[in-house]
C-alpha cells in the first residue's frame, strides 16, 4: 500500500512525531510504501540540525533523517509554518539573507500542495496530532 | 473495518465517542492510553502496547482492550478504509 | 479520480495558529480539483463566531479567512449541531451559513471520505 | 530569607516533556535553600503511577525522577485527593508516598505560597 | 486580594474553580476567555479586552464578568499576593 | 516592583508568549522593572534568529528582541530545554561543533538556576503557559 504521513507536533511537545516514526519505521518492514512525510505546524521543527538531543532521550531528529536517508522517504516541511518558525532551508536562507540553514537538507521544503498531492497519491492518509 | 479512529488524548474520547460505528476500530496512542483504564465501548478497542508500557498501564488496562505493536497499528491502517485523529 | 477530503476542525481559533493553518490547508485542497468538506466541531465552532477581529491580537482574523472558503471552490461546510448545543451557540452567531449535522448524518458524512484530516 | 515555591504539576508525563522539564525545574529548586513543595493534580496525577518505564517511548522513566525529589530535599509532595478519586487512583498505585489534600487543604496550601509556578 | 488565578484553557476551569478563594480573582485570558459565555462564579472575575475581542465575544460575555486591559492584567499582580496559572 | 515570567509555549502554537510579552511591556510602561523574562520548554523557540514572520502576522520574536534591548530586560532561555530545541548561541555553537548559531543575540543561555533565581529576587512571579 502507499501511505502518507502528516506530523503537527513539535519533538518534545508533543509525542505525535516519535509515534509517526516508529510507525513509518513499521510500515516500511511490512513491505508499504512511504510517499511523504509531511511536517505541518510545529511539526517542522523535526527538521532542526541545530539541535543536540540529551544522552538519555532517544535522538528523533537523528531519527527521521536516517528513515530519509536509508529508505528514501520524502520528508517534506510546509514552507509557510516552516519560516515562520525558523526552519529554513539553504534557498530560503538566501532568499530572506539570514545567516544560516536551519533545516537539515534530509528535509525539502514544499508548499501546502504537497499535502494535498500526497493524499490524491497514497491509499492511507495518516495525521499525528500534536 | 470502515474507520480507524486514533486518540491521542484522553480528553478526546468524547469527541470521538459519538462518531464510532459499530465495524470502527479505537487505536489508544500516547496520552489517550490512559483512557484504558475507563470502561470504553463502541467499537473494537486497542491500545499502542510501547505507550501503555511507558506510562506503567500494562496490568491496569481493561480486559475489553487489547494491546497493539506498532505492526499491528500498520495493519490496522491496511484493514480499515479510512483513518480519522482525534485530539483535544 | 478526485479523492473525497474531509478538514476535521475542532480546534478553537487564536490560542495557538493551527486553526489558521490548517484553513490555509483547506484552501489549497479547494484548489485541487477534490471533493472537499470541512467539519467544524467542539471548540472548532469557535472559528465561525461573528464579530472577531483577529488584529487585536496581531493576527489575521480567521472567521474571515473562513469566507474565502467557497471562493476556493470548497462549499461543502458543515457543523456538529451537539457541539454548538453545547456551547450554547446558534446559527445566528456565525459569520458563515453551516449545514448542522447530529451524530448519525456525521458518521455517514465520515464514512463518505477517502481521506480525514485537521 | 527562603521563599516558598510550590510546583503545580498537573500535566501527564510521556504525552509531552513539559513533565519531565518541570520535574528538573523542581529538583534546581531543591538545591536553593528555598521551602519547595509540589502538588500534583488531574492528569499530573499520572505522574506518579507504579511500574512506568520510560524506555518504552525512547526516553526518562518520569516516576524515577520524582523519585529522586527527597534527595533534593523536596520532602513536601501532596496530591490532590478529589483528583485521584475521579480517576480511579489510591495510594497503591503511586511509586512514591504523596500526602493526600482535599480541595480546602489545597487552598490553605495556595494561601501559604510565595511563588506558584507549573 | 489573596491569590491571581490565570486561566488560559477552557477546560482548566474544572481545576481551578474548586481552590478560588472569596477573596481571590481569576483573570481569563488567550482561550480561556470562552468561559467567559458561560456562568462563572467563586471569585471577582475578569477577562482581557483584547482576547475577547480577538474572538469576538465583546457583545457576549457576561455582565458578571470585567473586561481587563494589560494594565489592569499588571494592577491585578501587584494586588494579589501571588499568580497561579491554570492550563489544561 | 520586581516582577519575573516565565514562558512555556513556542511562539506560533501558544498564545503565551505573545500575552507574556504585553505583559511585559504594561508592566515597564506602570513603572515595574522586569527582572527576568524565563524561556521554559518550548518557550525557548522565541529566540529563533532566522524566523520570517507572515506580513499579516506580528513578528513576536522581534517583538521580544526589541522588548530585551530597548528596556534593558534579560531575555534567558533555558540551556537544556533550548539544546534539545536547536536553540544554540555563538558559545554553544562551538561547543557542540553545529554550522551555526539559531538564538538571536538578545536572549541569554542560562541553567535553570536562574529560573529559580528569579523567583526569589522578584516580588511577583507570573507563568505564562503553554
Amino acid at each position: 500500500m502507499v501511505i502518507s504521513i502528516a506530523v503537527h507536533g513539535a519533538p518534545y511537545a508533543s509525542a505525535g512525531s516519535r509515534t509517526a516514526l516508529r510507525f513509518a519505521a513499521s510500515a516500511l518492514g511490512l513491505g508499504h510504501r512511504i510517499h511523504r512525510v509531511f511536517f505541518h505546524h510545529d511539526g517542522v521543527l523535526a527538521a532542526a540540525g541545530q539541535g543536540v538531543a540529551p544522552q538519555d532521550e532517544e535522538d528523533l531528529h537523528a531519527g527521521w533523517v536516517r528513515l530519509g536517508e536509508s529508505h528514501g522517504v520524502e520528508l517534506a516541511i510546509c514552507i509557510a509554518n516552516a519560516l515562520k518558525r525558523g526552519m529554513l532551508d539553504e534557498a530560503e536562507r538566501d532568499r530572506y539573507e539570514k545567516d544560516a540553514a536551519t533545516a537539515h537538507p534530509a528535509f525539502t521544503v514544499v508548499g501546502l500542495g504537497q499535502l494535498i498531492e500526497a493524499m490524491t497519491e497514497s491509499d492511507r492518509f495518516v495525521t499525528f496530532a500534536a | 473495518m470502515a474507520t480507524l479512529h486514533l486518540v491521542n488524548k484522553p480528553a478526546a474520547w468524547e469527541d470521538c465517542h459519538p462518531l464510532l460505528d459499530a465495524e470502527d476500530a479505537v487505536l489508544l496512542i500516547e496520552d489517550g492510553t490512559y483512557l484504558a483504564l475507563q470502561a470504553l465501548s463502541g467499537a473494537a478497542l486497542y491500545a499502542l502496547e510501547p505507550d501503555v508500557r511507558a506510562r506503567g498501564l500494562s496490568q491496569r488496562i481493561r480486559s475489553n482492550i487489547q494491546p497493539a505493536s506498532f505492526d499491528d497499528f500498520v495493519r490496522l491502517v491496511e484493514r480499515c478504509e479510512r483513518v480519522v485523529t482525534w485530539s483535544a | 479520480m478526485a479523492k473525497r477530503i474531509l478538514f476535521l476542525l475542532n480546534r478553537a481559533p487564536y490560542g495557538s495558529t493551527y486553526a489558521l493553518e490548517a484553513i490555509e490547508a483547506a484552501l489549497v485542497a479547494g484548489v485541487f480539483d477534490q471533493e472537499v468538506s470541512v467539519l467544524f466541531s467542539g471548540a472548532g465552532l469557535y472559528q465561525l463566531l461573528s464579530e472577531q477581529d483577529g488584529g487585536a491580537v496581531g493576527g489575521r482574523t480567521v472567521g474571515k479567512m473562513l469566507g474565502a472558503l467557497p471562493e476556493y471552490g470548497v462549499t461543502d461546510l458543515f457543523a456538529c449541531g451537539p457541539s454548538a448545543q453545547r456551547l450554547g451557540l446558534t446559527g445566528n452567531d456565525l459569520c458563515l451559513p453551516v449545514t448542522w449535522l447530529d451524530y448519525t448524518e456525521q458518521k455517514s458524512l465520515i464514512n463518505r471520505q477517502d481521506i480525514i484530516t485537521g
